[in-house]
This record gives C-alpha cells, structure tokens and sequence, in this order.
C-alpha cells in the first residue's frame, strides 16, 4: 500500500472522485495552478483541466455561495478555504443557507457541498492561522463536522464528505499534514512515513461520517479527542503508564455517542482534549452528553483540557497548545480523584 | 463621564428623504424621460458600451399607451392579454393575502403591488427552464409561470396543503419545478448561490441561465459584491436584477447609497454590462430582459438590470408605511401603475377595451376568492394548521441522524 | 417609579447614555426615522438629532464594522442588528476584529462597542427572525455577552454594556418585550405593568455584567436559565410545587459561576433551560464547568432541555419551543432520579 | 456514480495570467501612457468628472527624470531626498529581515519592495495625524512617519521589545501614535473600519481625515463593498486606496475580476471619485493623495485611490514565486522601480548623483544592519524570545476576568 502524508491523501481523495465524477469540482484561493498553500490541490489543475479545479477571489462568502448555488444544480463541489481562521465571511453562507437549505424547501433544493479547511496551531501562525472553530459548526443543525487525525481516515473521510448529501465541513489539522506530531514541538519532526495510518489505499474507499475510532484500550480512563491532540492524548497516556481508551472522534456530528458511552461506562473517567478555546468549545457538548449518560458510572469529573480562553497567541504558542504537561496534569488529577 | 453634545457642529452627512409624513410630496423634478433613450445596442456588445444605459431609463410605454423606440419589442396580443391576467391575478392575490393575514389567518404577507411588471415581464422574457433567484417581491414570476396559486397560498397558510409543511414562513416558496429557487429570509445571500448556479450552467455547457434579484436595500449587504465580482470573473450566463422600488423597510434608496449613483451603474466598474428600465413598463422589462438573456446565453456574461419602480403598500403586514412616508406618495410618483400602463397600451392599439376590463378583474378577483377558500379549507393560523408537528425534524439531513431520532423519541414523550 | 415595558427600558437606556454623554451615537437598519421595528430607538433621532441615531444601509457587516472604527476613535457606539438571525453576515467582524482588536495591538486600539439584536421565538418568526446564538459569542474571547429577562434589568446591563470598554452583544429576547411569558401561547398575554421587575427608575443605573439574579429560593434543584425560559421556568416550578433555586444568568460571559457553584452544591440537582438548538449550546458549557466544579454534591444527571437540533420551524413553533411541558418533564426526571 | 468528464465541452471561463513559469514575458502590449494624461480637476468636483481617471493612468515622472503634466507637485529637494532615503530604508530593511527569517530569527516576513512608493508617497502627502488602516504592506508609512525601526524589528522578532507582547504574527504592526491602526491577519477588515472612523472624524467636527488600505486581491472580499457603500452613504472624509500589485498569493489580478475593468473604476458605481495612479511614481502618489486628502478635508467625500504597481518579491517568505510566474517578469516589468525613478529625477533636476546614491545605499544598510543587532539582541524566535508566557492572558478584556484568571492559575500550575 502507498504510503502518504496527510496532504497526499486529502489530494488524493479529490483526485479519486475528480475521475470518477465529472460533477465534482475543486476551487478555492490559490488552489489552481499553484495547488494551494500547503499544496492539496497540487496538479489536479493540470491533470483535471482548469474549469474543474481553478483560483478564486479573495472572498470567502462568495466561494461558498458559488459552491452552493452550484450544489443545487448538480454538482459536487469542494470549496477550500485557506485557514479556518479566514471562514467568518462565509459563516453566514455556512449556517444560514447551505445548513438550511434542505429544510427551508422541504427537501426542493440541496446543498451537498464540501468545505475543506486547515485547522489548529502548531505553525507559529498566530492568532490567524491557528484557530479551530469546530464548535462553531457543530452549533448549526444541518451541518455535519469531520475531523481527521491521520492519512488513511483523511482519505476516507473526504471520499465519504464528497459523496455525502449533505454540507460538510472538512476540518484538516494542518499541524499533522506531515506527520504525528505528539505534542513536543522541540522533539524531531515525525513523518507518516513509518506509521500505520500513513498506509492508504488507493482508489476508492470511505471512513464513514459518524463512527469514532478506538485508538487504544484501557480501563484506566476514556479520553475523548480529535484532530492533532490524538497523538498528544496517545503519547502522554502512554508516558504516564495510562491505561486509557482513547478515542477519536474524527466525526463531531454526527458523534459516535454509542462507543463514548460504553467506553465511559467501562471505565468511569473521562477526559476531553482539544486545542480550540475552553469556554463553549465541542468539550463541553461532549462533557454535556457523557454525564447525561454515563452519570452513574462517574467516579471522578469529567475535565476537559484546551486552548486557553485567548486569541492564539504567536510567541506564547507552546504556552497555548494544550500540551503534554496540561494533559499530563488532567489525566493525574482524573485518575487520583 | 458627561461630555459635551456635539448636535449642531457635526459634519456627518445623513441622507434624508425629501418628504415626511406631513409633507406633500412633489415629484415633479423627477423627469419622466420621453424620448425612450437609449438606444439598444448589440446584446453582445463590450459591456462599456452599455455605461450610458447605467444612468439612464429604458423604456417602451408612453403614457399615451403607445409602444415606441429601440428597445419596443414584438409580443403577440394574446401574450399581452396574458401578461395583463398576470399582473391583475397577482395583484388580486396580493389584496386577498393581505386582507386575511389581517384576520389572522397567516403570520404575516408581503405584497408586490406596484411592481408586478418587474416580474411579469421579466418571466416573459425568460425560457421557464431558467433558474430565477427570488426575493419575496417576485411571486409574479410564479403566477406568471403557472405554479399552483393554491400551493402558494397554503405555503402562506402553513397548512396541510402546504408544499413546505409549514417549515417555512409566508411567502418563502420554493418551486423547483417552476424555476423558482427557495426564497431566503435572509436577504442578499442568494445573489451568490444565483451565480454559482449559472458558472455550473456553463459548466455542464447547458444553455440555461440563472437570473438573480434583489432589492436595492439589500444591496449593501456583501453577497451583491460577491455576485458582481464573481459574475465578472468568471462571466457567469446570469442576470443580476436589482428591484430599485425606492424604499428598504422604512428607508429610502439615499441610505443604500443611492444619493451617489444608479443601483445599474454599480455594475460598471466591475465590468458588466448595465441596463436601468422604467420597472413600471412591462414592454420596457421584457426588452431589457431579452437583451441581457440573450448576451448571457451567447457568452456574453452577466448584465445587471435596475428596475425602476415604487413599493405601493408596506414592506409587509409588519409595518405601517404611512409612518415614515406621505400617505399619497404612491400616488403621485410619476411612473404610473404597470397594471394600468399595459392596460392603455392595450387599448391604444386596439387589442382591449374598458369592459372587458373590469370583467377581467371580476374575473381574477373572484377566482383568488375561490383559490383561497379552498386553500384554507386545509388549515391556516387562526384555527388548526393541521400539519404534523413531527415533520419539524424532516429534511435537517437527508438521512435523519441519531441525536435527531433521539430528540424525536423526546418529543414524543412529552406529548402525553 | 415608572413602569416600563422592556422596549421602553431599553430606550431609556439609550435616551440616558445619550444625554449623558455625547460620544454614544446609535444607528442599524430603520432605527432612525421610523424608530426601529420595535421601536426600541423612537424618538431617539427626534430628540438628540440626526447625526447620534441614524439608519444604515442593509448591511451588518458593514453596521459593525463602522461601530468598529467609531469605537477606535474615541466614541460610544451602540448598534442594532435587526434580528440576530441576521447578524452572521458581521460574524467575521465581530470574531476576528471587535473581539481581537485589543489583544493583537496589546492595547493600542479598543472598540467599546455595544452590538443589541432581538433574539428567540414565539413570534411566528420561522427559520430567519427567532434564532438564539448566543453560544456562537461565549465562544469568542475577548466579547461579553449579556441577555436580560426584564425590563429593570434591561435598562441597567445596556447602560453597563455602553460603559464597558470591550465589545458587548446586548441580546433582547423579543417575546418579553411586552410582558412576562410563562409558555403558554394560548394564555392572555401578560404585560410589565403589574409585575415588580417592571418598575424601572429614571435616570443613571447600571446591573453589573457578570452577575447573576436569583429569582427564586429552593432545596430542591438548581434550575440554569436566562431570557425567555426564565419564565417558563418560574411558572412550571411553582406548578409543579417543585422548590427550586431559579438562576436568571443575565450575563453568560462572564458567568456568575460563584453563585451557580453555591446553589448546586445545596441542590445537588440542576436543570439547564435555554431556546437555542442543543448540541453545542450554552447549556453544554454551564453543564460541563456544573459537573466539574460540583460533581461530589451531584445526586442525578444535569438535564437540558433545549429547542431541537433543527432549525427553528414556523408553523411548528410551539411544538420546537422548550415549553412547559418539556420543562416539567425534565424537572420530574431529575427530582426522581 | 460514474459521469462523463466534461472536460473539453465546459464553457465556464477561467482567466489565466499570460505568462507563466517557463513563459518569456512580454509586457509591450502594456502602454506606458507619455502624455501624462489625464488632467488635474478641481478637488471638490462633481464625482463623476473623475471617471476617466479610474481607466486612465496619472503620471508625473517621465523615465527621463523629468517631472511633467498637470499633477506634477511642488515638492522640495530636500523632501525629495528625504522620500528617497524612505524607500532605501525600506527597502534595507525589508531585505535585511527577508534574510534574518530564512535564518529563522522569526516565523514569518513580508516586503514591500517595488511597491515603496506608494506607502511613502501616500504618507508624505497625508497629515501624521490622519489615521491610516494599512495592509502588511505598507511598512513605509511607518518609516516615513519616523517610527522606531527597532521597535518593527522587535514585533516582527516576537521579543521583550515588541511592543505587542509578541501576541501577532510578524508585520502585523500597531502604532497609535504614528496614526497606524493595528494591521489585522484578515483581509478587508478594516476598510469598512476606516470608514467608521472617518464618519467619527466628520461627527467630531474634526478635520481630521483615514486612509485605507487593500490589495487587489481583497477588494472581492464583502469588506471592500461596505466601505465604498458606506463611504457613498455618508460622504465620509477618507481616501480608499487598491495598491494593484498584479498579485495576491498566487493569483494573478484577473481572478479578482481585474479583466473586466480597473480596480479606480469600481468606485464610480457608488459615486465616489476615482483616481488611478502609476503606483511606482512617488510624485503620482503623492498628488493623487494630496488631490484625495484636500477633497475629503473639503467635505466631498471619499476618492477610490488604484495604485498602479508591481510586488516584486513573493508574497511572504512561506511562498516561491518562480512556482508560479516567470522568473524575471519583475525585471520586464514596464513602469519601472520606484526607487530608481526618484534617484533618475533627483538627478534630474540636479539634486542628487550618483556617489551620493551609492553612499545612501551604503548607510542605509549599515543602520539597518546596526539596528537589527540591537533588535535581535532582545530575543528572537531561534533562540529565546524572552517574551513572559504570561503576557498571553493580558489585553483579552480590559481587566481579567474570573475564568481567565483561573486559567492562568492553571496555566502556572502547569510549569511545575
Ligand atoms: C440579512 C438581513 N438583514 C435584514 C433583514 C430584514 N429585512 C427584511 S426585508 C428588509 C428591507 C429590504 O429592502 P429592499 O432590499 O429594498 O427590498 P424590498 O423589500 O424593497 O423589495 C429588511 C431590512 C433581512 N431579512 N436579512
Ligand atoms: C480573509 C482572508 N482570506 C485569506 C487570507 C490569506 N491571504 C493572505 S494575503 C493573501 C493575498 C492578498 O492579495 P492582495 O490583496 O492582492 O494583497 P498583496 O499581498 O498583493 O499586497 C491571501 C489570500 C487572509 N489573510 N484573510
Ligand atoms: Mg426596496
Ligand atoms: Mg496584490
């Protein structure tokens, strides 16, 4: 099996439904003959042709109602926005019209479109090129909000937002395209190269939308994650000698509510990691529904370890990222309780 | 804290309409052009070559009833006669909606009185396979098309016969099947979405074109610029319609900038092509219309057409428009009715007459009377709606989700 | 003292800051002339002139954005957002640049802005004129958000937020404007006039943000709510004759989480009401910082009870309000559990 | 699942810079306008009299080094020298931190160089006090307005001397005293904020005036809309400037619908006045801005400034532009470099030579280089940028808030 970086297989994706589907288009800024920023759309351009993966304006809102209002005429599109910190212009779009066009005319007129966008920190890019606005989606029904963590399920993932009916936010941490990043940012880069997940099949395959995946198995503690703070969540349970069922989420919603509330139930501690900002974050939906569920089998509070309540700074970075030490102290505390 | 109160020394402009309630207005600097400039160019000529028509008025209708210049186009008497059924079973409809949200029928209506040529002629000039972007002011285009006015009028009621289940407030239609895109609440969004739909006309190389409105209110709003910019670009097959009818909710068009120039010259410095017609004169919106259907079918791209007309009622049963502007003002704005415009055009070359006239809006009238009856026969506001209260968690998704069986399951239980 | 509806309390609140001080101008969509749609500005332009209440073209993003630079140089700006259903398209300038501006220039630059917009059902408002996103602001730093439940209250958070040095959405729950609503549509409407938060002093006086009222004293249940649900709240304890500690929030960020510890820690049970759609609303927030902070005193699950997580139907309205019944529902589960 | 690839029959058009890596590029089509065209209105006249210089170019310095036509302003030698020392400074220091970033002394830099003129001859011809809201690319306000060089240097390095605590990303600059708003990572942005404050300078009663800043490639963002809408509105007192530097990232300016029309035109929709500048001609600027700024002071409003020019580098040190146009097209580029054309007319009239040239460059890149030690001796990203983590709970809201400073009490447990 191929080998990929995260980046490969997000290109690859495209490029897999691009040949199979001659309805689904690539656009957004930079994404043409360049092939984005961080290069996911490099050579679709020249392999595609330039009415199906092209640059557009600098504008968010148009790029998303261009992808909708082609959506509803039988299309596929796959917007790219160039950092999540840049899609406020287009939320109106986002929440008002392609999260309620289905309902709006009763299922008249539909809006499968897909929105990529790099998500996190990690690239010293401050605070408008570090944001992670899940929450912000997953706040607005009719929408649905992926999250992958690796090369395979990137892959997987995509194909499935490609094909879905319904609009999808994409969200890609952009701190992992290259490879596992376990939360030391002084430690030697790590690439896909050697790990599991860095092997992806090619051609056509789908990581449905709504299905967790278990990373490891513990009895010690569930740790609910996503995006980069998996392999920060992996690394410092096993420093610490954690016995700890970590799952990833991958799909935000719909969520994977069954496999969080065995694990919680089996294990009766729960931690929740993600970078973005604390206070009404997607941890506290997930804090919300484990002790609505799983109320009895608690023996200690749910905690939840994030980004601080602050834009994200620049210098400050490693004192924002909610690193090994703040994860470290959570699963401690968790597990003395 | 208390700071002194600047009242009285502030440069800041605000616009403000010429007349107030109270005051008698006068439109008479208001000059109706006679000559039916300009002239019509070649639809694909270079897009400057249409800045002129950005600042003037096209128009067709004298006031006499005669059709003349450049841009008089050929229709068929019968598809005048028709066009003349439109406007008055669209105003007939309007009146009635109106007339029984007051008895708390339905929520809420909003009537297109005074500006039913913008649409009616504009649907005329269109094939129906044409996707059309509404606002809530077109439901002309509908009529015009021959959607069911039962269908809409339980779309107003919310009722069991409503094609929407009640999901959607008054007026909000969608028609796929009569080109007709789901109308938003929120105001300017599809203006984008109306582009998108034309770049994947040219995409699919299909021949079809989109055409998109707005009010000139809505105008500010950000997704005109994008439809602009986008149009440009990418010289999307579309028509971007801006419904100038003077007034937002209680604002008038000096607020959306309008003091500074036409809503049709916007369209210039993008590099569009620009019509402004006399939105009053149905032969006027049909030419402008054809024109610019043609330009965007034949590569052309997009052209932006100002329609020129006046809002006669309020902005919907939410507000009284005797509030903020004279009361006679629909009265006195120089354009004329459309309805009576077609009417005396009608007569003038022989194809119409008084009493056929009245017998048409005996006519029209007392079908909207029937439509109706028989539409609220299946629920409205005021008594039961009769629509299931379970259909509100239909089409979140195409599938349902858990957490949505889930809520479903809660809803449930709660009723007993 | 004069009574006041909830409109009358929020002009005067306006009228007072105006008088007051010169630098607070007020302007949004028709709020001018005509007063606004709910007349929540009339007389305002009369009164204090053109130039200090004003109308604006239709165009949020543009209505905050101008607040924005206002704000910068030195005044007092108090924007209205007709109906928060509208207010996405200032998202971006709300989250990225009202919200940050003091951060990212460490100081330099301030926008002292007070952004009001009605929010809620129970007007037949559909999908477009009855939304709650007050969850899309708390999870912004750098923004306060307050929401009153009456008129006394009303009038005292806007003069605060006016006052306030940082960017504050001021949220109206529109179905109280007129009277106290306890969740019946069907009932006589109720108006401020006989009720005691209905008597709103002349003059200068602020509620401070951050501060949350107890409405009622109980042992039985903390019951977490604000705007409308406060009401319905009220009404279905006293029906139920559930003694319960009632929260009216008032201000979510920042939280009075002092006083929702105190009353949970006596209760040990807690029911979080609000309109907004569920997943990822508010009440996720105020049910994961409860079980964190009171997680040993808990004696059953925390509840929410919510609007569906679909948006906001129209002639289903009353079917999708977080009603009576539901309340009831909830509040018996979480006193039998 | 499987559909045909439309490939080859789509009709959706796409534009396509000329030249790309590989291309020779040939700009000769591109006519460098002699006649200095077109002619100098009165500042406070109708908007409309400034339509043909949204498509024309105003020019003042010839390639000879003369200075000519009606927009030539009378500016003295020393200024003169003074601007030239601006844009070597500039241009020093631009070069100095391009290279200090690729030693990875800090995670990010921007330049402005081939573009100088424009920030320095817009700022010369500006009051110190009129607010200016720029793009990261207008470094060269900063510099003629005499700000601290070290203290740039110092954000751009995230250290203890950064004024911001190191909390923005590079270039990002806030500078109140030198009337520089705090340059925002969002494109747009502050266009409409500019205008806010504009319309705050005309409700003072000031005479104060802002200036605004986008590239062409943020003008198809709804921001860009707001200010030229609201501006129109309210007649507000600022100057919109568009420096066309033929790029965003990657894109070239017909992606921001550049083919359709100039960038200067866009404003004549709104009835604002329009000026489009040769942005490498620092006198151009310098009138255009002077014409601009005395119109606004003089209560007509807003003027859409397009400075004509070319961004020479790459966008920011994270891209190659050879990945995506020629690599020499900056060297065919016909409107020459700003620098050199000040040198050439200085030289010119007879106030400057060569060896006094050479000795400026000389200087300059000694200062810079001496400042830069004394900046980068306060910390830096490759080593310690001796910024207190701390610092990054503060200037979120005025004062601290309970759940933030029980952050920071987290925050601090966790150093342990
Ligand atoms: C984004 C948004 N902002 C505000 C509103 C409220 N609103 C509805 S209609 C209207 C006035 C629109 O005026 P115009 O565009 O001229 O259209 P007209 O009603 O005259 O046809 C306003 C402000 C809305 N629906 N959507
Ligand atoms: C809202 C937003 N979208 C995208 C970006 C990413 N981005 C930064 S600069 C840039 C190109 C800007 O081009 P232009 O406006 O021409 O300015 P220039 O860099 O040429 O001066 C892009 C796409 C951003 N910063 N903000
Ligand atoms: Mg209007
Ligand atoms: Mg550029």
């Amino acid at each position: 099996m191929p080998e990929m970086n995260m980046i490969e297989a997000i290109r690859d994706a495209m490029d897999v439904k691009m040949s199979q589907d001659g309805d689904v288009l690539v656009f957004g800024e930079d994404v043409g003959y360049f092939g984005g920023v961080f290069r996911a759309t490099a050579g679709l351009q020249e392999k595609h042709g330039l009415h199906r993966c092209f640059d557009t304006p600098i504008s968010e809102g148009g790029i998303v109602g261009i992808a909708i209002g082609m959506a509803a005429n039988g299309l596929r599109p796959v917007a790219e926005i160039q950092f999540a910190d840049y899609i406020y212009p287009a939320y109106d779009q986002i929440a008002s019209e392609a999260a309620r066009l289905r309902y709006r005319s009763n299922g008249d007129f539909t809006a499968p479109i897909t929105i990529r966008t790099p998500v996190g920190g990690g690239i010293y890019g401050g605070t408008t090129h570090s944001q992670s606005p899940e929450a912000l989606f997953t706040h607005i029904a009719g929408l649905k909000t992926v999250i992958p963590s690796n090369p395979y399920d990137a892959k997987g993932l995509l194909i499935a937002a490609i094909e879905d009916n319904d609009p999808v936010l994409f969200l890609e941490p952009k701190r992992l395209y290259n490879g596992p990043f376990y939360g030391d940012p002084h430690a030697p880069a790590k690439t896909w190269r050697d790990h599991e997940l860095g092997e992806v099949p090619t051609g056509h395959y789908r990581v449905e939308i709504g299905e967790a995946r278990k990373l490891s198995n513990g009895d010690d503690v569930t740790i609910l994650t996503y995006g980069t703070m998996v392999w920060v969540a992996q690394k410092v349970a096993k420093d610490l000698g954690v016995e700890a069922d970590i799952i990833d989420l991958r799909s935000l919603l719909p969520l994977d509510i069954e496999m969080i509330e065995r694990s919680v139930n089996k294990t009766g501690r729960c931690v929740i990691l993600h970078e973005a900002t604390r206070t009404s974050g997607f941890g506290a939906e997930l804090a919300a529904q484990v002790q609505e569920r799983c109320f009895y089998a608690l023996e200690s509070p749910i905690l939840r370890v994030t980004g601080w309540d602050t834009p994200y700074p620049h210098a400050q970075e490693w004192a924002y990222f909610p690193g090994p030490k703040r994860v470290g102290h959570a699963l401690r505390q968790v597990m003395e309780a | 804290m208390a700071k002194p109160i600047r009242l009285n020394t502030s440069r800041l402009y605000v616009p403000e309409p010429q007349f107030r309630p109270g005051d008698t207005p006068d439109y008479s600097h208001i000059a109706v052009p006679v000559a039916h400039t300009p002239s019509r160019p070649d639809p694909l000529c270079a897009a400057h070559e249409t800045t002129p028509h950005a600042t003037k008025l096209i128009r067709v209708l004298r006031f006499s009833g005669e059709a003349a210049g450049d841009w008089a186009p050929k229709i068929s008497a019968d598809a005048l006669r028709g066009a003349l059924r439109d406007l008055a079973l669209t105003r007939a409809m309007d009146d009635r909606m109106f007339t029984m949200q007051r008895q708390g029928k339905m929520s809420f209506y909003m009537k297109s009185t005074g500006e039913e040529a913008v649409s009616i002629g504009h649907a005329m000039a269109l094939r129906d396979t044409d996707m059309v972007f509404p606002t809530y002011r077109q439901q002309g285009i509908l009529i015009h098309r021959g959607a069911s006015i039962k269908e809409m009028m339980c779309q107003c009621l919310s009722n069991s016969g409503d094609p929407l289940d009640g999901k959607s407030i008054p007026v909000l239609y969608s028609f796929k099947k009569h080109g007709f895109f789901s109308i938003s609440g929120n105001l300017g969004t599809q203006l984008i979405q109306g582009v998108g739909w034309a770049m994947a006309n040219a995409y699919k190389d299909s021949d079809e074109i989109a055409s998109v409105f707005t009010g000139e209110g809505a105008t500010a709003e950000g997704d005109f610029h994008y439809a602009l910019n986008f149009a440009s670009t990418y010289r999307a097959p579309c028509l971007i319609n801006v419904v100038n009818n003077q007034w937002a909710i209680s604002s008038f068009q000096g607020i959306a900038a309008g003091e500074g120039e036409t809503f049709a010259a916007r369209g210039t410095g993008y590099g569009l092509a620009t019509l402004r017609v006399d939105g009053n004169d149905l032969l006027a919106v049909y030419a402008a219309t054809k024109w610019a259907a043609e330009r965007a079918r034949g590569g052309g791209g997009a052209t932006l057409i100002e329609h020129f007309t006046y809002r006669k009622s309020g902005h919907s049963t939410s507000d009284d428009p005797t509030k903020y502007r004279p009361e006679n003002e629909p009265d006195v704005w120089p354009f004329g009715d459309p309805l009576d415009r077609l009417k005396n055009h009608l007569i003038h070359i022989g194809e119409w007459d008084e009493d056929q006239h009245t017998a048409l809006l005996t006519e029209v009238k007392s079908d909207i009377r029937e439509i109706y009856k028989s539409a609220e026969a299946m629920g409205s506001l005021s008594g039961e709606t009769k629509v299931n209260d379970f259909t509100m968690f239909e089409q979140v998704y195409e599938r349902s989700l858990p957490h949505l069986d889930e809520q479903k399951r809660m809803f449930a239980a709660e009723q007993d």
